[in-house]
């Protein structure tokens, strides 16, 4: 039943081959508001106590000689991740409506499909499901940036494109060696599932699961991004159009960490419990690299990006730790960066709208103008600054933790993330929002009724799961904790 | 007596594909080609297939020379016309045929053939023979090859056909 | 054996018509003719009551030469294939009105040789079959008779086919020498029992029919004149070329190596593995650097043969199975690339600019057919690379690393067509797209998807 | 059958040879045609031989078959070179390059 979070919004999307005009974003909303219906009733029939690895299982045969089914369900990690899904997508849609795009028709249908994509990534349980999936994310964000993006748009996407893609490839490769190295079925096949690759990566020896473990990350770092992959990103952020960024940033990014929980941990399962530090390096470089070059930026987007990669540096290293605690606030995080982040993505859409440019230098005095942006936007900022009682405090707070427990100097330097942040975050609201009122900002107007509710749905949300994160503790805990038995976490 | 001969033509055809290869004028070309496979022929009437020697001048000889000279004297070909290709080229051209030769040479001679083959047999070249072979092992090849005729023949009335230029239908085209 | 007695006689009574001035009429009848073949060769296995020549042979005779029941899915992809081809033909025969007919005869006589090629179980058949797919290939390559490059096309194709044809000779008959006879049978004997008797002359046959197949299906460092003539003939004909022939090639290929010389795989998979990665890294590198959409593709086709060609590396048992797919994907992908380029008639990438506009429907089928050929899923591409992969993996991981490298450069030129149809500016005259090719066109998206979501069938065909 | 068949080997190998090495050298359309004629006629040669060799007729079969092959070749081949030469005046290949990559 869960399968109809993938087809809705596909079936949706091919409708819009045959829709013209004005009428298309009416219906991608009705769409992607009957998914999130629908998501938000799969979470309250979700048992958390239940024992079973996957709830709302499908399993049908696919290509038997491949050893290939379509399987897939829902553990607390996915369902937490298909809800961001279903929860960002109207928003972003909404969010398109005060300036919609060219070619209506076609910009929604991609969104529609990206959503397709995105819940069947999350819901796979086969490899080789999991992989399309992964791929078919790729095809419509692409098409959203490269068409509707800004200037210098297609070299930058291509080389988007050419990373995400080459990194899959290497991960199609990981998997494969997974495939032929699981035990032969009665049907004289392979099998692609989750459960067999995780036998199958059981099996095998140290070096092997290296292998693995290198082809696959490839995939996830690119994704995430991890730092020497990340050169795509920030280019890519700030060139697309606002919803294409915030499908990046918001959901996208959760893909690659989603990825290495699920499909890249249990497969190296002797390799990253004997403590394999050379990818929480590399993670926490991210979140300094990241932090530091965003302090220097004047393009609001900019900024946004690389805070981005910054905090998601974060949440990987402390999945990386493979400590409860680090596998505990990465999800809670994932969460919670995907909400900020879109908020932000939003508030500098808006600003951008009204004044006609993202350039620091050309902003100030906000404040005095349109009052209910300024304090909307402020909730967001300190939600992604990780002040207690916002969403973002619980988190990183137990990111660094898990990393203290690792190695103290790697936190020192990945608690500078906080510093840093505070710095530039505040700087570009300090810039934007406060100051002498300039030329763009002289006759700007405050939010409407429409992107008051848009960003007041956000704010609310960075209030409420900072003051109440239990229900995602309550949905995750048991599949984190089938996690600990199985990879013996410390 | 026939060993002699074996020789003796082996030498007329080597030094007359040379010339072939090395002749100026098209038209020596193919002389020299006439003289290569009459020499050839010799060899099979050696090996005792008569039929195939008969075959190969009628074919030869008889068909493709006629053609290959009947183009030449058409296209008024019978000039050196061909400019002095540059000598570097010519080198590399001359250097991989006879590297190709040594390496098969080589290659070949350590190999002995002869516990490899089966009883000789002296009359199999017969036309009774190759008859009675090539009308029942080898029909289907037979019939089929005559696919081969007809498209070799509806493209040789096509493309030889002198036509006038004709604007295509549409420009859809090449 | 049905199967190319009818496609014969098809051919020669379209020859027929020619001559009777019907031109109207040849294409429904070839078309007709073809279903009604694909029909018959759907009951596979009814070759043997066959009484046409029943007085001299029976059906062992025919055994003896060739057998089209051993690789039904690549006789069925090249019936397909002609098929679709022919209908575009339609359109893509204008360019020589008057010979309609006779080039449709012509085309099917090179499907009857393909189809030998790939069905031979003697010598003499995998001879005969190359000569009779090929010969009316340098016609077909130069029938544009007043176009230039259509010219140099075809007597290029016929001088480097000829040679070619020369090795492949010595090689056959450096092969006789040493076993005695042209049946791969006997033949498959002598390397299982491994004779160690005149090896070095059977070794260097197997060279020179090496050199003389890699030629034919334009693999690296025999790759030099498929550009050339890709480009220079006439679009529909390359369309041809690139699809029929390949399968045709790569049938032979594999027979002979796979089946034939199965016991030898050691000696030669690495040599093969070397040639694949060459042709891979040469084919996509140089697609790079292309600008006109057709000289791409022929790249890409160079491309994709090296992919094919980790196959007869890999030598195991799922070989025929991986070739079928890959070859129904990619044969799909070009064809409805080709038709692409057939309608618009324009080469360059630059006539492509804003075709999203000026047709939508052409522009979101030529995007499907590039992704699929890029080997993005869920598209029959992916299918077909994925099973690649897997087969090869075992044997050669270096190479499958070599090939996920090459993919990803080939990305980025199927990109720069995409980006050329969607997102830059162009003409906007609409582009009008006569029905048969639309018909085409969604024969092959359909397949595309189709085969990328479930490609169980076509494995089982192989 | 004095001659060893090596003889024969080695012969049609030098033919071929030439054949090649023609192939490689010359430029007119017509005498690459030619040279091609070589190489097939050292494999007819070859073929004759080892079936007299092994006392199997199938060789000297499959010569006959080559020489068709041959012929249609040639009538081909001398068809597409009176087209150019119609629309070139030349038959040298170093001079058609509308063609290069």
């Amino acid at each position: 039943m869960a399968v109809l979070l993938i087809f809705i919004p596909l079936f949706a999307s091919i409708l819009f081959l045959f829709i013209k005009g004005n009428m298309g974003k009416m219906i991608a909303l009705t769409f992607s508001v009957i998914n999130l219906i629908f998501s938000i009733y799969l979470l309250s029939s979700f048992d958390t106590q239940s024992d079973e690895a996957f709830q709302f299982a499908f399993n049908e045969p696919w290509v038997e000689s491949l050893g290939i089914s379509f399987c897939g369900g829902l553990d607390g990690i996915s369902l937490l991740m298909v809800l961001l899904t279903n929860f960002l997508t109207p928003i972003i849609i909404l969010s398109s409506w005060g300036k919609t795009p060219e070619y209506p028709a076609a910009f929604y249908g991609l969104i529609l499909l990206m959503q397709a994509g995105l819940n069947g990534v999350f819901m796979a349980t086969d490899g080789l499901l999991f992989y399309v999936f992964w791929e078919i994310t790729l095809i419509p964000i692409w098409f959203i940036c490269a068409y509707w993006g800004g200037e210098n748009r297609i070299p930058v996407t291509i080389k988007f494109f050419i990373y995400t893609f080459a990194g899959s490839l290497f991960m199609l490769v990981g998997l494969i060696y997974l495939y032929l190295n699981t035990p032969i079925e009665i049907t004289g096949n392979h099998n692609f599932s989750w459960e067999a690759l995780q036998m199958a990566a059981r099996s095998m020896d140290a070096a092997g699961q290296q292998i693995v473990f290198w082809l696959i990350f490839m995939a996830f770092a690119v994704k995430i991004p991890v730092f020497p992959f990340h050169t795509w990103q920030p280019e890519t952020y700030t060139v697309s159009p606002a919803p294409g960024t915030m499908l990046l940033s918001g959901i996208m990014l959760k893909m690659g960490i989603y990825g290495v929980i699920r499909w890249l941990l249990p497969f190296s399962p002797d390799l990253v419990s004997s403590g394999y530090n050379l990818p929480i390096v590399l993670c926490i470089i991210g979140v300094v690299y990241g932090g530091w070059i965003a302090i220097k930026q004047t393009d609001m987007k900019k900024i946004a990006a690389y805070s981005s990669l910054s905090h998601v540096g974060l949440i990987a290293a402390g999945i990386f730790t493979l400590t409860i605690d680090g596998l505990q606030g990465a999800v809670i995080q994932m969460v919670n960066h995907g909400i900020n982040i879109v908020g932000l993505f939003l508030a500098i859409e808006l600003i951008e709208r009204r004044t006609g440019t993202r350039d620091l230098s050309k902003l100030g005095g906000i404040a005095s103008k349109a009052p209910k942006l300024s304090v909307l936007f402020m909730i967001i900022v300190l939600g992604s600054l990780a002040v207690p009682l916002t969403n973002g405090f619980v988190g990183e707070f137990l990111l660094l933790k898990s990393i203290y427990s690792i190695n103290i100097y790697m936190a020192a330097i990945a608690g500078l993330t906080v510093i840093f942040c505070a710095v530039y975050m505040l700087r570009l609201y300090n810039l934007a929002i406060f100051g002498d009122v300039t030329s763009h900002t002289a006759d700007m107007k405050d939010l409407n009724a429409r992107e008051t509710i848009l960003m007041g749905i956000i704010a609310l949300l960075v209030i409420i799961l900072g003051v109440y994160p239990q229900p995602i503790f309550d949905i995750s805990k048991q599949a984190i904790e089938t996690f600990q038995t199985t990879l013996t976490l410390k | 007596m026939s060993q002699y001969l074996f020789y003796f033509l082996a030498f007329v055809s080597i030094f007359s594909a040379l010339l072939v290869v090395t002749a100026k004028n098209p038209i020596h070309s193919v002389l020299f080609l006439i003289v290569t496979f009459f020499s050839i022929a010799g060899q099979y009437i050696i090996l005792n297939a008569q039929f195939l020697a008969i075959v190969h001048i009628i074919v030869y000889a008889g068909a493709i020379m006629v053609l290959f000279l009947f183009v030449l004297m058409l296209l008024n070909l019978n000039k050196e016309s061909e400019p002095v290709k540059n000598y570097l080229m010519k080198g590399i051209g001359v250097l991989a045929g006879c590297l190709l030769a040594l390496v098969m040479v080589a290659a070949l001679h350590k190999s002995t053939m002869s516990p490899a083959l089966g009883i000789p047999n002296e009359d199999i070249g017969l036309v009774a023979n190759l008859g009675k072979v090539l009308f029942k092992d080898y029909v289907v090849p037979f019939e089929v090859s005559s696919l081969l005729f007809l498209s070799a023949m509806i493209g040789a009335v096509m493309l030889g056909k002198r036509e006038p230029k004709v604007e295509p239908v549409n420009e859809n085209t090449n | 054996m049905k199967l190319l007695i009818g496609l014969s006689v098809l051919a020669v009574i379209t020859m027929m018509m020619g001559l009777f001035k019907s031109r109207k009429f040849v294409l429904p009848v070839v078309v007709l003719g073809l279903l009604g073949l694909l029909y018959i060769a759907s009951g596979y296995g009814c070759y043997c009551e066959d009484k046409m020549f029943g007085m001299y042979i029976n059906e062992h005779q025919f055994l003896k030469m060739f057998d089209i029941n051993k690789n039904s899915g690549l006789v069925g992809l090249i019936m397909i294939s002609g098929l679709l081809i022919t209908i575009l033909a339609h359109k893509g025969f204008n360019y020589t009105e008057n010979h309609r007919a006779d080039m449709h005869a012509l085309m099917l006589f090179s499907m009857c040789g393909a189809i030998i090629a790939v069905s031979y179980t003697n010598m003499l058949m995998l001879f005969l079959g190359i000569e009779i797919m090929s010969i009316p290939l340098y016609i077909m390559a130069g029938s544009n008779k007043h176009d230039a490059s259509s010219n140099e096309s075809g007597l290029k194709y016929f001088l480097l086919g000829a040679f070619a044809t020369g090795f492949l000779l010595f090689g056959l008959a450096l092969i006789y020498g040493a076993t005695g006879s042209f049946n791969i049978n006997q033949i498959y004997n002598y390397t299982h029992n491994q004779l160690n008797v005149s090896e070095g002359i059977f070794k260097m046959g197997v060279v020179f029919t090496m050199v003389g197949l890699l030629f034919k299906i334009g693999a690296a460092p025999f790759h030099f004149w498929t550009p050339d003539v890709y480009t220079g003939a006439p679009n529909i004909i390359t369309s041809f070329m690139s699809t029929v022939v390949k399968i045709a090639g790569f049938g032979a290929l594999i027979f002979f190596f796979n089946g034939m010389l199965h016991p030898l795989g050691e000696e030669w998979g690495k040599t093969f593995a070397i040639i694949s990665a060459a042709t891979m890294i040469l084919g996509n590198v140089t697609a790079v650097y292309q600008i006109s959409l057709k000289r791409m593709l022929a790249w890409s086709s160079v491309a994709h043969a090296g992919y094919l060609l980790m196959t007869v590396a890999a030598n195991g048992n799922n070989v025929p199975k991986a070739v079928v797919l890959y070859l129904a994907a990619y044969s799909l992908g070009s064809i409805a690339a080709f038709a692409v380029l057939i309608t618009t008639g324009k080469e360059n990438f630059e006539d492509y600019n804003g075709l999203g506009k000026r047709n939508k429907w052409l522009a979101i089928a030529l995007t499907i057919s590039l992704l699929s050929l890029a080997g993005v899923p869920p598209l029959a591409g992916f299918m077909g690379k994925y099973y690649l992969f897997t087969t090869v993996y075992e044997q050669y991981p270096w190479l499958v690393i070599i090939a996920i490298c090459t993919s990803a450069i080939s990305i980025y030129y199927y990109l720069k067509c995409i980006i050329a149809a969607w997102f830059k500016k162009g003409s906007e005259d609409a582009v009008q797209v006569p029905l048969t090719t639309v018909f085409v066109i969604l024969v092959c998206i359909l397949g595309l998807i189709a085969l990328g979501l479930m490609p169980q069938p076509v494995l089982d065909l192989a | 059958m004095k001659i060893p068949i090596e003889h024969y080997l080695l012969l049609s190998t030098v033919l071929f040879c030439i054949g090649v090495m023609g192939v490689l050298l010359r430029r007119n359309a017509i005498i690459l045609l030619m040279c091609v004629e070589i190489m097939l006629n050292s494999v007819n040669l070859l073929m004759a031989a080892f079936s007299t060799y092994h006392g199997d007729a199938a060789g000297q079969i499959f010569v006959f078959f080559i020489m068709v092959v041959a012929a249609a070749e040639v009538a081909v081949g001398l068809a597409l070179i009176v087209m150019i030469y119609r629309n070139f005046k030349t038959t040298d290949i170093n001079l058609f390059n509308k063609l290069k990559w």
